[in-house]
């Protein structure tokens, strides 16, 4: 702990953003720098904020990546809306991210850059460091590049490698502002770069030279402390949501016994599931990268027909390339579990964005009477049991789950309190046994209507299945219209009979009410936040955050009907309350929506509340 | 036939027609080639030894694709194209299974098209039987990419104005190792193909000149015809010369960079100057020669043409696994949990 | 006419049907048939009855191929539910018809073909001749193959050939039970086949035979009679959805001076369309038969681009194939046709059946927010319409449209009266000028938000379109969120301004009242015909079709408001009714659906709609 | 550059690098051999003589399919994997353009393989160039169709197990009339296999040996490379000798089927004994060899390895739509409506 004598700030929760050109290592900085106050006790969600293009052209505002930090000594639920410190390597990053300082933040500058090319770059007519337009902001113009390189002067190492730590000395101040031990910093890269001792002591060197230079400047007349956040007992890491989703699926194989397979093909921002994934052969996964989407959900087909727990992962224009597959795993009735971490769209839209757009298609997005699983996941670390809680219903009940998280979940990270695998619920595939003289393929269950998953190799229960429409209980093609009427309807009730088996739609407040917020999927941090904001205020609003919609809780309407007003809080233009209408159809059922690739900032929540509150 | 395959778990007992016979109604119109295809098939399974749990047929959409309701093994009829995919994935998961698929021309070079160039490059272990009757069976007459180029179909009143695949050129272009030609009016040569596809490690390729006689009745015939054969047909056979005609009269040789048709007895020429069929050869080039060869000027090459060895896809999946298990320390999903950066709140 | 004694009964409507084998050429005698009703004045229906197989085995039931002909001296609305006069070729024709035939039926058999053998093949324990379970119905047994062949011995044709016209002798007799001319059915063979003589004499002289046969026997106790119908005056033809779809386009391009595109690719019961489009080049019209549904979908896309009118046709699972290009089409602003020709689903499902569950498909099987106009089909002769509106709205107002039709409109034919090309409404392309100094690809007009089509090779109108979201009037890229909720926003109010440009919604009935049937699509004929009887009875009962879906009429609540109680009746499980609901959340409408790949049957519409009438 | 294409009108006036340059930002990265290319365009469009007006730059996805908002034509920045169906589309449909087609080796090879092998089947006359950087670049790093076998990259942690796809193969296996191979690095190069692939009737493929300097840097530097090229690289010319070397001392001869490298001057070789190149010749079966070739034992050949003659697909759909307007009866939708069986209510 820096033994300082500048006044020390208590804060609940702080807001830190890295922004510089994509060569800047602005990730890493913020990773350390999340790592360390997860190390300290904070509760924290990160949120990375990339350019679309992998490097456009260096100085440019198109070119500049973001890391986002949000710690606190209370729960964190979002990866903030605005900004309490914001560090700048670069004018075109200060250009495109001052719009997010809360006025009076902290704002860092390594003032080395700011030459009249960069500034003239970035789009800026004069210097904004000399112009007087960032007076409401608490300016620290630093020279950091200069002193980075002087820092290391005696390292031995190069003028641009050394150039190249600069987002280290930066790292190094914000230690000193927020009264952190660089210890934290040092562990990070000796734990990281064991092989590499070299890289660990350059790293060192920076950081604290950055720490001593913030002690000794002027600018700093204050310090940040957040202290440690209340937190359940438990180990816990960091993650996010891709990598908990590829966990959660792991976990789910593991306990079911049924082996992973992944068919998957890359696309923005789903690929760290597939890349995850591709580590852990280890643990038996078979991951295939395939030519496109459609091969990719089709040898998942084929893998879940071999007893796999078979997964696809993608992005919203993947899903609509595997609809037709989609069909044919639910008339096939195996299991099969669609991940689509959503984005902006329609068509290839704003790929690097976060949208929740997707989710009429993943309800409806298929030829004839398609129904299937539909999951989302409200928060990074959620990502880890809905993977789960997909996989197993899908097992369970023979039929295909969609698993819908977006890139705000995907790329976003929160604390993980990490469980142990025997304590999550069991996984039980209704497995064909050998040799059953009864086995039919399409005999289902009484209670559940679920069919057997026979397994390929298995003695005495050869069999086909296909996607012409089948004869119930036997399963040979069947054209017949009562039939057919008899599967259409087989297979909606499956679906619907595992409402029994998921847990009953909570309510976050009174049961009845003034207003009830409804929303689904990542938008959870952001409107639980809001609403708390209301109730505190004493309004009488509740919450309702679905995270299984298709088939809805059993008491959905019984929650509804609690209210007076229901506002369906949404990004896109009216998905899910479209599909409540559908279901319930109550005229007081109003939306709020918003199309922009943005979380929603809880002041526009908090807005629109007191609005349909006052409304009479 | 010798065991190959030792991953797959052979029969205690000896297998007999009867055991892969299904009992569903054989659909298909009557003198359909698809029918020997199916005796062929029938015949080669018993025959080759592995536990008949062990056999799954995957296949797409067409006449050709309904195959799996016809015999008695673990099978998929998936959609349209994708049989290729289902294949893989199948094949991967569990390596155990001999998987064979049926499709047709339409099947897997028109909407299939790109699943089947890559289970080839890849080289994935699944024996593929391609019905290649040049035309859509299932949608009742349309051209497809093996359809002649100028043939009249529902969807080409005027004639096609497309070139077609030569499949055997299609599979040597995407790296294929295994790639046989068959009538199907000759079921001696089918099943031969079919053994030596079930042997062959990797991607098998079976194109079978199958007769629709609906919709582009007697396609092969001035080929595979009675009455053109012994003409019109060059069988090659692995070490053996390249030789055909009503005696044996005719061969293969190569001069300068092209092959060439020489009469044995003729202008000097002995049996000994007769190119020998070398289907083992990693060289694809005179394979893809002979796929190309074609009447007037040259016979039409049937047999195995290519079966060269190369590692398989599944195969290396699994060593992949195999070392990444002895050698990785995360061992279950708890140690995957807390691996890397972790504390402890107590 | 023929100069019978015996007593003529008149009818007002007749359903007849021809079955037998798939190689007894019972589609060829129900096209003449049907030619000669037409000729003779009778407005009807025809549809066409295959097995999903080419060829199943002869003599399976399996291998049963029909041909139905509704004919009536009234307007004709549906392919008529049950049969008058069945006419079975063998006994597995029979055992898979015999439910259709309404009790005292007609029922013609050649009794040659009842044999041991095809008995039993078509799974009769005993001859269904001669155990008494055809009593109720009025039974003519012919030996219709021996006498065939016995009427051709002198025509120097071998056996086999000639007993493969005994389809024409079954006809003959049908001429005579109908008191039709025969001279009607030999126009229709010397038309057709005036190169071959001898085909037209062979089918002459075994029409005339079994004409001379039915006046001989005494089965025949009284002839039918269909008089004319009375029908608007003008030039008539028989034409089927799937060529009238395809004819429907060709008048669009035509009026609208844009060259036809088709991209396609063949699926059942989309085929025809393309096939026929095959045929007119000399129309100038493109076909590109492409290597599958994507390829169709992005070539036409391609030709678009150029100023086409680009169209590509499909059935359910290459819509789902199609989805993630349609994206493309919608956020390029381009025109699109996309046909959808429905059939039974999930997956391959039925394909050669008939359903109406692509709707939810066509509304919202893609990634993000993608508002499309869909239009849908309610005859075969009115695909010729909707095509064309089709193709008109989504050139003047430069967005897809998706047109519905389903293989009952599709392979049924209806009789057309032919308009003149100039009497259809003009079409009026946004094309932009050469050399425009103004032009941006994103422009708008003001009133409509369409933008302008600037087609390559024109001077001066260089651009470039693309998936990612476009700055509105510049079109370049931008990830900026305020232009993408305006994007958004834009595209979604694009669509609904259609509304202003296509018909209000009619209510066939009073416009308020106890019960509002709704339908849309190809169940028109049955909904009309059984709300009429309704209305005939007394009953408060109206019916409102809907042909535009999306937008809906500008008038659809008012509509909807009118009803004390509205009940949607869809070949579904119920789309068309959940997106009213999700429009218009009104707690008072039900639903009629039916999932059996059949259409409706007029009695169990109006059983449907006098429970709901009698219901408190 | 003599003018080739009848069809497309011609520039009245000299075009400039300065008429095909868009307003827009170029942002790939700094290094990326796309910039190199895009520099090849601009020097390549106003020689070919047509009104700028006329080209249309298509592509798919990916760092090289964002091409189109960089060069100032009409243009689409399409769909993934769908460039060729749009082009074919643009093509047909307005046979007047000059089409181009930016792809890259996941574009065309993974997800768009089908259309890819199509377009070619069909001949339709579209320029392609493919930039083949071995990677997806756009999506950060995951090994592409074309990635060679062995390769760590972000979805290959022990190396991939896939056998990649050799262009030049995959495209004459598709029936492919034009293919040429030119280094990112060597404008000239790249300049004129654009301008023959401009003068070729049908499908041509330019295939780039792009670098991606940030996930696959130096991917083709061992063939391409400063150091590596006059060892390595054959450039092809027709009518010309294959030789290379410092001092082109190096040539290719055919010895049986094989292609084999001998030096000149050494064992009695001489400069007459080396195979000449003929782009033009029909038969694939050279050009197949030559595209195969790969160091160790072999250089790469770049340059127009093949450019044969064959019908294209856009010229046959005129000429049928010809045909029929003179031939056929209807001229008019209101003769389509009232021809076949028609009759008259009064
Ligand atoms: C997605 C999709 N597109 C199109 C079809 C229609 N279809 C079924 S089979 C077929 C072609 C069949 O041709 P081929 O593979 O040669 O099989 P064959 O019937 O000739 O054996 C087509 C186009 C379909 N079922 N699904
Ligand atoms: C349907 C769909 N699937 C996946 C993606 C994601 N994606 C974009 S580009 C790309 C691969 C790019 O590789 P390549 O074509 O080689 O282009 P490069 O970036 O290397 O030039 C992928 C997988 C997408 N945009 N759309
Ligand atoms: S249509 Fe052709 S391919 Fe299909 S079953 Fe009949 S003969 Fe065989
Ligand atoms: S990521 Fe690679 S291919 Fe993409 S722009 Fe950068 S260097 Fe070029
Ligand atoms: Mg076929
Ligand atoms: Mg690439």
């Amino acid at each position: 702990m820096p033994d300082t004598k500048r006044h020390i700030i208590e804060k609940e929760s702080v807001v830190v953003k890295f922004v510089g050109d994509s060569g800047d290592g602005m990730q890493l900085s913020g990773s350390v720098f999340s790592d360390s106050a997860a190390m300290a006790g904070n509760d924290l969600a990160t949120f990375p904020d990339f350019p679309a293009e992998i490097r456009a052209p260096q100085g440019t505002v198109a070119g500049v990546s973001g890391f986002q930090v949000h710690m606190g000594s209370e729960k964190i639920y979002t990866t903030g809306d605005l900004v309490d410190v914001l560090v700048c390597m670069n004018p075109a990053s200060l250009k495109s991210n001052i719009k997010w300082a809360k006025k009076g933040a902290t704002i860092l500058v390594d003032t080395d850059s700011f030459d009249n090319k960069a500034i003239e770059k970035a789009g800026y007519k004069l210097s904004p460091l000399s112009d007087n337009s960032l007076e409401s902001y608490n300016l620290i113009k630093a020279p950091i590049t200069a002193m980075t390189k002087e820092s290391l002067k005696d390292s031995g190492i190069d003028n641009k490698t050394a150039e190249r730590s600069k987002n280290m000395f930066a790292l190094g101040i914000l230690y000193f502002i927020f009264n952190r031990d660089t210890k934290l910093a040092f562990t990070y890269f000796e734990e990281r770069f064991k092989k590499n001792p070299k890289i660990v002591e350059i790293n060192k060197i920076v950081i604290q030279a950055g720490y001593n230079y913030a002690e000794t400047v002027e600018a700093l007349e204050s310090v940040i402390q957040v202290g440690p956040a209340k937190m359940a007992k438990g180990r816990y890491r960091n993650i996010t949501g891709n990598i908990a989703t590829a966990w959660g699926l792991l976990a789910a194989a593991e306990k079911s016994g049924r082996p992973l397979f992944l068919g998957s093909y890359p696309i923005t921002p789903a690929t760290e599931i597939l890349m995850e994934l591709s580590k852990h052969k280890s643990l038996g996964a078979k991951v295939f990268q395939a030519e496109d989407e459609i091969a990719g959900i089709c040898s998942a087909i084929g893998a879940s027909y071999t007893g796999s727990l078979a997964c696809t992962t993608t992005s919203g224009p993947g899903l609509s390339l595997k609809s037709e597959a989609i069909g044919l795993a639910l008339i096939t009735e195996l299991p099969l579990v669609i991940v689509d971490v959503q984005r902006g769209g329609p068509s290839t839209g704003l790929p690097t964005k976060s949208e929740q757009s997707d989710l009429m298609q993943a309800l409806f997005g298929r030829n004839g009477e398609g129904p299937i699983i539909i999951i989302s996941a409200s928060t990074p670390d959620d990502c880890f049991y809905k993977a789960y809680m997909a996989a197993k219903l899908s097992m369970e009940h023979m039929t295909p789950a969609i698993l819908l998280t977006d890139g705000y979940l995907g790329f976003g990270s929160a604390l993980f309190r990490i469980p142990k695998v025997k304590d999550l619920p069991a996984i039980k595939p209704p497995i064909a046994e050998a040799n059953d003289p009864d086995y039919k393929p399409y005999k289902r269950n009484a209670e559940t209507l679920v069919r057997q998953w026979a397994i390929p190799g298995t003695e005495g229960l050869r069999h086909r299945i296909g996607g012409l429409e089948k004869e119930n209980i036997t399963g040979v093609v069947s054209m017949d219209p009562q039939n057919h009427q008899l599967m259409v309807d087989l297979r909606a009730a499956k679906v619907e009979k595992i409402a029994d088996f998921i847990p009953e739609q909570e309510i976050d407040g009174e049961k009845k009410g003034d207003l009830l917020v409804v929303s689904w999927g990542g938008t959870f941090g952001a409107v639980h936040s809001a609403v708390k904001l209301a109730q505190d205020q004493g309004k009488s609003i509740s919450h309702a955050h679905f995270s299984y919609i298709s088939p809805l809780p059993k008491n959905t309407e019984k929650v509804l009907k609690g209210f007076k007003k229901i506002v369906v809080c949404e990004l896109n233009s009216g998905q899910f309350v479209n599909y409540l209408r559908m279901k319930f159809p109550m005229p007081n059922i109003t939306q709020f929506n918003k199309v922009q690739g943005l979380p929603f900032m809880i002041n526009e929540l908090t807005d629109k509340f007191n609005q349909i509150l006052e409304e009479k | 036939m010798d065991f190959v395959n030792t991953t797959i778990e052979r029969s205690t007992v000896q297998l007999s027609k009867a055991d892969f016979e299904s009992d569903q109604m054989v659909k298909w119109c009557a003198g359909c080639g698809a029918h020997a295809i199916l005796a062929a098939v029938e015949r080669v399974f018993p025959k080759i030894g592995y536990r008949k749990e062990n056999f799954c047929m995957i296949s797409g959409i067409g006449c050709s694709s309904r195959f799996p309701y016809y015999v008695n093994t673990y099978g998929i009829h998936g959609i349209h194209g994708r049989a290729a995919a289902i294949s893989t994935g199948v094949k991967i998961a569990n390596p155990k299974l001999s998987v064979w698929m049926a499709t047709g021309d339409g099947d897997s070079l028109a909407i299939g098209g790109n699943h089947f160039i890559h289970v080839i490059r890849r080289n994935v272990d699944i024996n593929i039987l391609l019905f290649n009757n040049q035309i859509y069976g299932l949608t009742k007459g349309q051209y497809s990419p093996t359809t002649p180029m100028g043939k009249v179909t529902k969807t080409s009143p005027q004639g096609t104005i497309e070139h077609p695949f030569n499949v055997g050129e299609l599979v040597m272009g995407a790296q294929g190792t295994f790639y046989a030609r068959v009538p199907d009016n000759n079921i001696g040569l089918m099943t031969e193909a079919m053994f030596e596809a079930a042997k062959h490690d990797g991607t098998s390729i079976i194109e079978i000149m199958q007769n629709c006689i609906i919709f582009a009745d007697k396609a092969h015939n001035d080929v595979i015809g009675k009455e053109h054969k012994d003409e019109n047909m060059l069988n090659v056979k692995n070490g053996q010369p390249m030789t055909w005609g009503k005696n044996n009269e005719k061969g293969l040789i190569l001069k300068d960079t092209l092959l060439e048709v020489v009469e044995i007895g003729k202008n000097g020429v002995t049996a000994d100057d007769i190119l020998v069929h070398d289907a083992y050869s990693q060289d694809p080039g005179v394979h893809l020669m002979l796929a190309k060869l074609a009447p007037p000027h040259f016979p039409m090459v049937f047999g195995v043409i290519r079966s060269a060895m190369f590692p398989t896809y599944d195969d290396m999946v699994e060593e992949q696994i195999k070392y990444a298990k002895e050698t990785s320390k995360i061992k279950n999903v708890d140690d995957l949990l807390n691996s890397g950066d972790t504390w402890e709140i107590k």
